[in-house]
């Protein structure tokens, strides 16, 4: 195992370099690059990446440009000047994001780079990418650490409940639930949960953005805790409300699965109470599939599917932070971001591939030739 | 800005004497003795605070270079050379600058500097911040600026009090209002600091307001300057109320909306009008304590519109492209989709003087005559007006049969698959576009073109993208927008000019290459007076109308508000602005009302 | 004096699960009630009688001139003007449904997305069209897009995911790293960059989709594979000469179908959205075409007409529990120990 | 008043509109200190009526039309969950038959182990590991106790029986249900827990209810036998008497029937179907949280053999002296060194791909046959698979006549062939497993205690069968088996095995007759013992 380890530790080398280099060859091919994104910018147009769906735009482009020159204090207006882009400029523009330089001298400077863990500067942000990942972390890690405790808090007692009773009149009903949490987008569901509880409208009882309050510095330990759970009760819960269904009916089939085997009628006669049974016996044989899923799911949550839901309650964390380097084009961010999650994503699938092994013994990663 | 007029520079005369304001045309509205903006209520009293709030982050509040975002309202902390009334087209009255000087042909302007002026750690503003400034943002600012100040050939702080800057031509007009506007920086706290750099490091200014806080990305609170040195000017008499200014960002516009409601903030500016319309139904707004307004100004509208891509040959000839705007029923869009609260766009700077009404006459007439022949007749004989229809959707028949007898004029005709043909060509384009928001208004101007024959597919894509299909004019339709100031200048050679039509990056999408647009450009631009500027714009307004480069948008000439009812505000509202926050003020009483009120609801 | 095979002790093991046996029947119905949009909810009249000939405009298209109008297009039947026309001389039939999902409502008396009336069941969208049309093709294409993605990236998943487990060594690592690298790839760029390339379509949406999406029950298998391979009737199965793919697809595959079952509702039901959210980038459905998703983007951006986002949500949240329902049902008829309760 | 009182239990299966009469309406009583011996034919409700007293059938599928089950007076049938609970693996214990499957394979054998006697006993970590030595010495499993912390899997079948064991006197019950206890075990190991159950009885007044087919253990061991036929309990009495004076036919039958006579003749000078040289498996031992392996489990440890056509080979041995692990490696189902040659091609070199053909002449009964039977498909599946495979020309009903056929000679009928492997009895799931190997009609054949479940008279049956198989064919068997008789009555050459290698080889005769070795010697003076004792009874 150990040696099988150390293959794994060593094969992610070349797979952190292919999906460099993949990454690299097909972002030279996208249309439109930072240097567009700036044009665009300048040119008025509203590029922000959550545009799209945070609901913004207008169906008259210039009244929001005539709002901002018309509300005072919104400092010059760049509209003024946006007067046509000189080829200079466009030179100058392309020298400063490194474009002047060909192709495999940027990417053996990248890769260099990433060998010492230096990341570069974001495009637009000016940070350096580590910061930037550093700076969204306790959002991510909030988000992705409750909701994949609720999940998995609610979903497994939940799934083996409904083995337990599978048909019955509770299994039809609690399967409508979760699938009807299921079908809610996440998004509609935050919002919903914005009107009714952080709205004017109906009950005004939790805040509208953030994880924390603006003086949560100088408050007790208690108070910033409880001001800390209730910022994020409300985007926790939209995010948890579509993670049971899968899990759950995962749950419950692999349970069924092993319900009926001999070792269950062994530990019966034992006389285990039926909770030992199922939590003592068939939860190891039945979980495999769900604990090791466990780390990918995480990391699903941490990296991945949240930007919705962090635009909604005003959270900055690593997806929106990835997905928005797409969008603006901002590269070295999503190499970055890329790097350090794929990073992870190895290091934790190696983890969950041991932590197999460690639940089933019976299983090993060799090649089954001649068995 | 970017061409050297055509007009020869004047001699040098005598020295020019200083002046306290200067317009673009013509005279200041106000006279040097003037007390306070009509605009502004003097008695106005300070105090209070007003929350405002913003869709998206900032992360830095260094508003001047390329990186980062910036903070809203930074430009609160710093005071312009200049500042520009709201009332007129385009005047700056000195704020920095105690007056200024230039020359007949503007060649150069001299600002002779406050000597009361200071920075908010007690420093004197001095000649050397500008020329700082200048410099700066020249070789370390925003890209931006170098294009801007190209025109600058230096600038020099003659004595601590006055600075100048000599211009590499003469007459241009705008270039020592431009200057104007430069929001001077404090050269001793930048020194030794990165400019170049994202900070989130308070940064002095000489403005009326200071940074009291910054939440990196979700709030910045400003506070105002106490015994602010340039209080108890009259350009800033009754302005700058509130004690404190507070910036709210929150990502999702949704959101935004409903923090409004949840009175997490004070003031909105709504730019949807289905939104407008529809979900201001709550309880606050029904109760009175967010009140609604819709406030009318004279911005010019701009021009916003399905354009043509005219390199494409199938709309090279504006008789198919006026023929397709007849498939175009605003009237039934708007109400449908906008609650009727748009109005049809017929020039190219609708909704201000610039905008070309009636038929020509006077000088406008003159110019246009010259051209005869080379312009379409129309324009002497008829007022621009888009086919309109009564808006009940049941009436376009008319129209599209109308475009269907323009089609055939064009030689358009309808061939297998019913689909329009033109010898080897075939109607069948694309409507690029960069929002989803306006499929809506697309798809029934798509489905009457359907039934002229024409093929044509929407597309929607991102940003970036689009971008760079733009700027490659790699697009058949798009809805194009051209913003208009209220003295239009060296922009519009880059919006029509036939010298852009093949320059990758430029605004000419549309692909105009017409001597007489040419002409009437460098008329706008040379234009000494304000009346040979407004007659010329009409003229070039004409001629691009009856070329139907576009099938003109709408556009709307109010701006709807949205605020808590806790404030006081002048009685005078603008022509071009808004006002907001500067010259509104707190009303304690208002708001305790309010807050009484809220309590009570609370309770129930 | 047969006693019932397995596959008919498989029926009625299915049929027993009442649940998601009249999920099956429910989910065909609506299925093949889609399958027919055309027939059910359309712009067009099916059949149309006039001045003596015959015409069935559903299926071929007439122009107006035809029916004595003005335009050679194809003729607008809703058009007030060419009804009056049509009926002059003769009389059509309609479909129950008289919108088909691009139709635009003209004729509303409240600016759109118009809540429910007589005329438009479910309301319309905020382009003024039919919601209940929309919804009707929308399932239809969402749904087909669904099943073609699922059942392909599903059989690709698992068969990699069970070679991955079974094989185990080198195999097992490689092929691994490659799903890494394939992983890592930036889809959003990819799909940019092929919307720049050719004009999305149905097929190649699909066909990116594709691309990506098969990774999702990969590692699922693997381990199902990798448990299963050591068993002692995997061991009897070679010991009697089976061939490897038999062996995983016979006896291996069973046990991992456990969780394939559980989660391809799932994965249907995510690609439905999927395609969607593409749009945005331009490479989603050309705007205009109809799909679940695309009426749940509207349901956000409308949150004062609730009916668009409750009958996206709704259609979901029954699509997927037939699906469930029906998966189930299946895993029971596979369940060789099967025990009805209640 | 008896300690288990049983009257009129009847147990059906109904599996749709299929319903299978298992027990049919039996009553009987255990007294405290008492055995009884329940004694039948494969298939004839033994194991479900065992299964009906601590209600551990699957129900509903498994239905109670009648019955009461009183233990202690009080009323099992029905009762509480919570009543049960403090019944099952404390007063009452039960061995299971099917000892390779019944244990949890993700749990150490001591967690298994000990797991009762937390529950009941309350016994502090300490006590309990000490209680769980203590129990695996008692039970012959010495080896193990260093090995507590290893998994199931990685037991032998006889080890994995006597784990079962152990874990069923924990707690030292009032009512032991064993149900074939003894099968996997080598003849000494059989004698040294019979001799353990019948000190507990006698200290501690235990009951016990023995399910076997081994009628020499039944004279041993039990007070009374009842005898099971299709579901009935045709006879009960006093042992002796039984055995003196059988009443019911079946009984009769039983108890004359015999695995009989003799070997076949073979060609001795035939070339050689089967040779392995310096045959060796060693399993790592892995310890750690990297599972580093430290050591090896040398389960074959150069071995070597030839079988010729026709030819029988024994394999004997104690438990977990690597029978299975050889048979295993010989067919190449294991990894191991040393050369293996089939038909005189080498076997090594050979890839998965090339084996596969030869796999048709060469087969396995494997030791579990439950777990070798693939949960999800049908009887008649699993038996034609093989059929599918190398005989591909054959059409479905072809195969089916072969099922059928294969089905008839196991003695097994042929309607249940469309029902999962879990619906049968632990000697049925056997036949299906020999009926799989046969039905190819293969050269070779590992039997891997191919009669541990099954019933003298369905014994005499297979034998008989595999004898006639060996004539017409001239089949080659390796017969590996615990039960001397079967391997006196089967083999030509016997092989005794301990720790992984060959101690004792040569005619089956000489070795029975003239053991050289002491192993073998005490191996066959513990079988003597056992048969002795019942003569003496
Ligand atoms: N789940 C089931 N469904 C249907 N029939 C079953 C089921 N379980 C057992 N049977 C049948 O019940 C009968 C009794 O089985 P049981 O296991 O008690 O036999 P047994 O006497 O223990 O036989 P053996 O000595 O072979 O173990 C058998 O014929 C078997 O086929
Ligand atoms: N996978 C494994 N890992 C470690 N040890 C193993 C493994 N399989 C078997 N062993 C060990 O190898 C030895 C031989 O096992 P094997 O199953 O061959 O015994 P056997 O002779 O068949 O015994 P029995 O008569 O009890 O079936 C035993 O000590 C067992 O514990
Ligand atoms: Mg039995
Ligand atoms: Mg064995």
């Amino acid at each position: 195992m150990l040696a099988y380890t150390i293959r794994r530790l060593l094969l992610m080398i070349p797979t952190l370099f292919g999906i460099l280099l993949l990454n690299f060859l097909i972002v030279q091919l996208a249309p439109g690059g930072p240097v567009e994104q700036i044009i665009a910018r300048l040119q008025g147009m509203d590029t922000s990446a959550t545009q799209r769906f945070s609901g913004g735009g207008t169906d008259t482009g210039i009244q929001s440009q005539q709002q901002q020159m018309a509300m005072s204090g919104s400092g010059g207006s760049k509209y003024r000047g946006a007067q046509g882009l000189d080829p200079e400029f466009i030179k100058s523009l392309e020298k400063q994001f490194g474009f002047d330089k060909p192709l495999h001298e940027r990417f053996w400077l990248m890769l260099k780079n990433y060998l010492t863990f230096d990341f570069g500067n974001s495009y637009f942000q000016d940070r350096a990418v580590i910061d930037l990942v550093l700076d969204k972390l306790p959002v991510s890690i909030t988000l992705g650490l409750w909701t994949t405790f609720f999940a998995y808090i609610i979903s497994i007692p939940l799934g083996i409940r409904k083995a337990v009773k599978d048909g019955t009149p509770f299994d039809t009903w609690t399967s409508a639930v979760i699938i009807i949490g299921y079908s809610i987008p996440p998004f509609l569901f935050a919002i919903l949960l914005i009107v009714l509880f952080a709205g004017g409208q109906y009950w005004n009882i939790f805040p509208l953005r953030g994880i924390v309050s603006d003086g949560w510095q100088d408050m007790s330990w208690s108070k910033r805790i409880f001001d800390y759970l209730w910022h994020i009760t409300l985007p926790v819960i939209a995010l948890t409300i579509g993670g049971f269904a899968g899990l759950t009916i995962l749950t419950k089939n692999s349970f069924l699965e092993e319900i009926n085997k001999l070792y269950v009628q062994t530990a019966r006669a034992k006389g285990l109470t039926e909770h030992r049974v199922l939590y003592g016996h068939v939860y190891r044989n039945g979980m495999l599939v769900i604990i090791a899923g466990l780390p990918g799911a995480l990391l699903g949550i941490f990296f991945g599917g949240a930007f919705l839901i962090e635009t909604i309650f005003s959270l900055d964390g690593l997806g929106l932070l990835g997905f928005e380097s797409v969008i603006n084009r901002d590269y070295p961010v999503m190499f970055g971001t890329l790097y350090v999650f794929t990073l992870m994503g190895l290091l934790i699938k190696l983890f969950s591939d041991l932590l197999m092994t460690w639940v089933d013994p019976r299983i090993d990663f060799n090649a089954q030739g001649s068995r | 800005l970017l061409t050297v007029s055509g007009i020869a520079a004047a001699q040098e005369t005598a020295a020019p004497a200083p002046v306290f304001a200067v317009a673009m045309h013509g005279e200041p509205k106000y006279a040097a003795d003037f007390k306070h903006f009509d605009y502004t209520n003097p008695d106005a009293p300070k105090g209070g605070q007003i929350r405002l709030a913003a869709a998206g982050t900032f992360d830095t509040l260094n508003g001047f270079i390329i990186k980062g975002v910036p903070a809203p309202g930074l430009g609160m902390i710093y005071q312009p050379l200049t500042s520009k009334s709201d009332d007129e087209a385009f005047t700056q009255y000195g704020q920095v600058a105690e007056s200024i000087e230039m020359p007949e042909d503007r060649s150069w302007v001299a600002f002779n500097l406050r000597k009361e002026a200071k920075w908010s750690d007690g420093q004197p503003l001095t000649a050397d911040d500008v020329v700082f400034t200048f410099n700066t943002l020249m070789k370390e600012g925003h890209p931006f600026y170098r294009a801007y100040y190209a025109n600058v050939k230096e600038a020099k702080a003659e004595t601590p009090t006055r600075v100048k800057f000599t211009f590499s031509m003469a007459g241009n007009r705008e270039l020592p209002l431009i200057m104007g506007e430069m929001q001077v920086l404090p050269k001793h706290y930048w020194e030794g600091r990165k400019f170049d750099a994202t900070t989130l490091d308070a940064p002095i200014g000489s403005g009326p307001y200071k940074i009291k806080s910054v939440d990196a990305g979700k709030r910045i609170t400003y506070e105002r300057v106490k015994n602010w040195w340039a209080e108890n000017l009259p350009v800033n008499k009754g302005q700058y109320n509130f004690d404190t200014i507070v910036y709210d960002l929150y990502r999702d516009e949704t959101v935004l909306l409903q923090a409004l409601f949840a009175g997490e903030y004070d003031f909105r500016a709504e730019n949807q009008a289905k939104a407008w319309n529809a979900e201001y139904n709550t309880i606050p707004v029904k109760e009175g304590w967010i009140k609604k307004d819709e406030i009318h100004h004279s911005l010019p509208s701009g021009m916003q519109g399905f354009i043509f891509n005219t390199r494409r040959p199938i709309f090279a000839d504006a008789l198919t492209r006026r023929a397709l705007g007849y498939a175009f029923d605003f009237e039934w869009s708007n109400k449908q989709f906008a609650f009727g609260s748009y109005k049809r766009t017929n020039s190219y700077f609708d909704n201000s003087e610039l905008a070309a009404t009636g038929r020509p006459q006077g000088r406008e007439l003159e110019i246009l005559e010259k051209y005869r022949g080379k312009i379409p007749n129309e324009i002497f004989v008829d007022e621009f007006k888009s086919p309109a229809t009564d808006g009940s959707g049941a009436d376009m028949r008319d129209n599209l049969s109308m475009a269907k007898r323009l089609l055939a004029e064009a030689g358009w005709r309808v061939g297998a698959g019913k689909v329009l043909v033109r010898g080897a060509e075939v109607m069948k384009f694309e409507i690029l576009l960069s929002s989803p928001m306006f499929e809506r208004w697309v798809g029934p101007f798509v489905a009457n073109l359907k039934k002229l024959g024409a093929v044509v597919t929407v597309r929607t894509i991102d940003p970036t993208q689009y971008q760079n299909r733009m700027d490659g004019f790699d697009f058949d339709m798009t809805v194009g927008t051209f913003g208009q100031s209220l003295s239009p200048g060296n922009e519009q050679r880059d919006f029509w000019g036939s010298d852009k039509v093949n320059v990758k990056g430029s605004r000419n999408l549309i692909g105009i290459k017409d001597p007489v647009v040419d002409e009437l450009i460098d008329m706008i631009i040379t234009a000494k007076d304000r009346e040979e500027l407004v007659a010329a714009t009409h003229a070039l307004d004409r001629v691009l109308l009856w070329s139907y480069y576009l099938i003109p948008h709408w556009h709307i000439d109010y701006f709807r508000i949205a605020y808590w009812d806790k404030f006081g505000r002048p009685d005078i509202t603008p022509k071009y602005g808004l006002g907001i926050p500067d010259n509104w003020w707190f009303d304690a009483k208002k708001a305790a009302t309010v807050a009484e009120r809220l309590k009570t609801l609370k309770k129930e | 004096m047969e006693f019932s095979s397995i596959a008919k002790r498989r029926l009625s093991q299915f049929q027993r699960n009442r649940r998601g046996y009249f999920s099956l029947w429910i989910f065909a119905a609506i299925f093949a009630l889609s399958m027919c949009a055309e027939l059910v909810a359309n712009d067009k009249p099916i059949f149309v009688s006039y001045d003596g000939g015959y015409y069935a405009p559903i299926f071929k298209s007439y122009p107006e001139t035809q029916f004595g109008g003005e335009f050679e297009t194809e003729a607008d039947y809703r058009d007030p003007a060419v009804a009056e026309l049509i009926n002059k001389k003769g009389w059509m039939i309609w479909p129950p449904i008289r919108y088909s999902y691009q139709t635009i409502n003209y004729n509303l008396n409240v600016p759109a997305p118009s809540p429910p009336t007589r005329e438009n069941l479910l309301g319309t969208d905020d382009q003024a069209r039919d919601v209940l049309a929309r919804l009707i093709y929308g399932f239809r294409i969402s749904v087909i897009f669904g099943f073609i993605l699922t059942i392909i990236s599903s059989a690709i998943g698992i068969t990699v995911g069970a070679m991955e487990g079974y094989f185990g060594g080198w195999f097992d690592l490689l092929t691994q790293r490659f799903i890494e690298i394939w992983s890592g790839m930036p889809v959003l760029f990819l799909l940019i960059i092929f919307a720049s390339i050719i004009t999305p379509s149905f097929f190649t949406v699909l066909g990116i989709m594709l691309l990506f999406s098969w990774m999702e029950l990969v590692g699922l298998v693997r381990i199902e594979f990798l448990k299963a391979r050591n068993l002692d009737y995997i061991r009897a199965a070679k010991a009697l000469g089976v061939t490897t793919p038999a062996i995983m697809f016979k006896h291996a595959l069973p046990n991992a179908m456990v969780s394939v079952l559980s989660m391809l509702p799932f994965i249907l039901a995510g690609s439905v959205t999927t395609l969607t959210s593409l749009d945005f980038l331009g490479f989603g459905l050309p705007p205009g075409s109809p799909s679940l998703g695309e009426l749940l983007s509207q349901g956000k951006n409308n949150l004062q007409a609730p009916w668009l986002g409750m009958t996206a949500f709704f259609s979901l949240a029954i699509m997927l529990s037939l699906l469930t329902f029906i998966g189930e049902a299946v895993r029971d008829a596979f369940d060789p120990r099967k025990i009805f309760k209640g | 008043m008896p300690l288990l009182d049983v009257k009129n239990l009847s147990v059906d299966f109904v599996n749709g509109s299929q319903v299978t009469h298992a027990v049919k309406n039996i009553s009987f009583s255990i007294e405290k200190g008492e055995t009884l011996a329940v004694v039948g034919e494969s298939g004839s409700g033994k194991s479900v009526t065992a299964l009906s007293v601590l209600q551990l059938l699957a129900y509903p599928v498994a239905k109670h039309p009648s019955g009461s089950i009183r233990f202690r007076e009080q009323e099992l049938m029905g009762a509480g969950d919570a009543v049960l609970r403090t019944i099952r693996g404390n007063k009452i214990a039960m061995i299971f038959q099917e000892p390779m499957t019944s244990l949890n394979p993700l749990h150490t054998i001591e967690k298994q182990i000990a797991e009762a006697l937390f529950l009941h006993k309350k016994m502090q970590p300490d006590a309990a590991r000490k209680r769980v030595i203590e129990l695996l010495e008692l039970v012959g499993l010495t080896k193990l106790t260093q090995r507590l912390g290893a998994y199931p899997h990685e037991l032998s079948g006889g080890q994995r029986q006597r784990v079962m064991i152990a874990m069923a006197l924990a707690n030292e019950p009032d009512l032991l249900i064993a149900d074939e206890p003894t099968t996997a075990v080598d003849v000494t190991v059989q004698a040294q827990i019979l001799k353990l159950l019948l000190e507990l009885q006698q200290k501690m007044g235990m009951a016990i209810m023995l399910i076997t087919h081994d009628l020499s253990i039944v004279r041993k061991m039990a007070n009374r036998v009842a005898v099971m036929y299709h579901g009935d309990i045709v006879e009960l009495s006093e042992t002796k008497s039984l055995f003196a004076n059988p009443q019911h036919d079946y009984t009769k039958m039983l108890l004359a029937a015999q695995p009989h006579g003799n070997p076949l003749p073979f060609d001795a000078n035939a070339a050689p179907i089967l040779k392995a040289d310096d045959l060796k498996v060693h399993f790592p031992i892995k310890t750690g949280i990297f599972r580093r392996t430290t050591d090896y489990v040398r389960a074959v440890d150069g071995i070597n053999v030839a079988i010729r056509p026709g030819q029988t080979v024994g394999v004997v041995g104690e438990s977990g002296s690597g029978k299975t692990t050889l048979g295993l490696a010989l067919l190449r189902l294991l990894q191991s060194q040393g050369l293996v040659q089939f038909n005189g091609k080498s076997l090594n070199d050979m890839s998965d791909k090339e084996i596969r053909p030869l796999r048709r002449d060469m087969q396995i009964v494997f030791q579990d046959p439950y777990g070798s039977l693939s949960p999800r498909l049908s009887v008649a599946q699993i038996i034609e698979e093989g059929l599918l495979v190398h005989f591909p020309q054959m059409n479905a009903a072809e195969r089916d006549a072969k099922v059928v056929a294969g089905l008839r000679e196991v003695g097994l009928a042929p309607e249940t062939r469309h029902r999962y492997p879990h619906e049968f009895s632990g000697g049925q799931r056997q036949r299906i497993a020999i009926a799989r190997a046969m039905v190819l009609n293969p050269k070779f054949v590992i039997l891997d205690e191919p009669t541990s479940a099954l019933d003298m008279s369905v014994q005499a049956q297979i034998v008989d069968l595999l004898r006639k198989l060996q004539r017409d064919h001239n089949l080659a068997y390796m017969f590996i088996s615990h039960d001397l008789r079967v391997v006196k009555a089967m083999s030509h050459d016997v092989m005794v095995m301990r720790n992984g290698k060959v101690v004792e080889s040569g005619p089956a005769a000489q070795v029975f007759e003239h053991p050289r070795e002491d192993y073998t010697k005490a191996l066959l003076a513990a079988a003597l013992n056992i048969e002795v004792a019942h003569h003496a009874a």
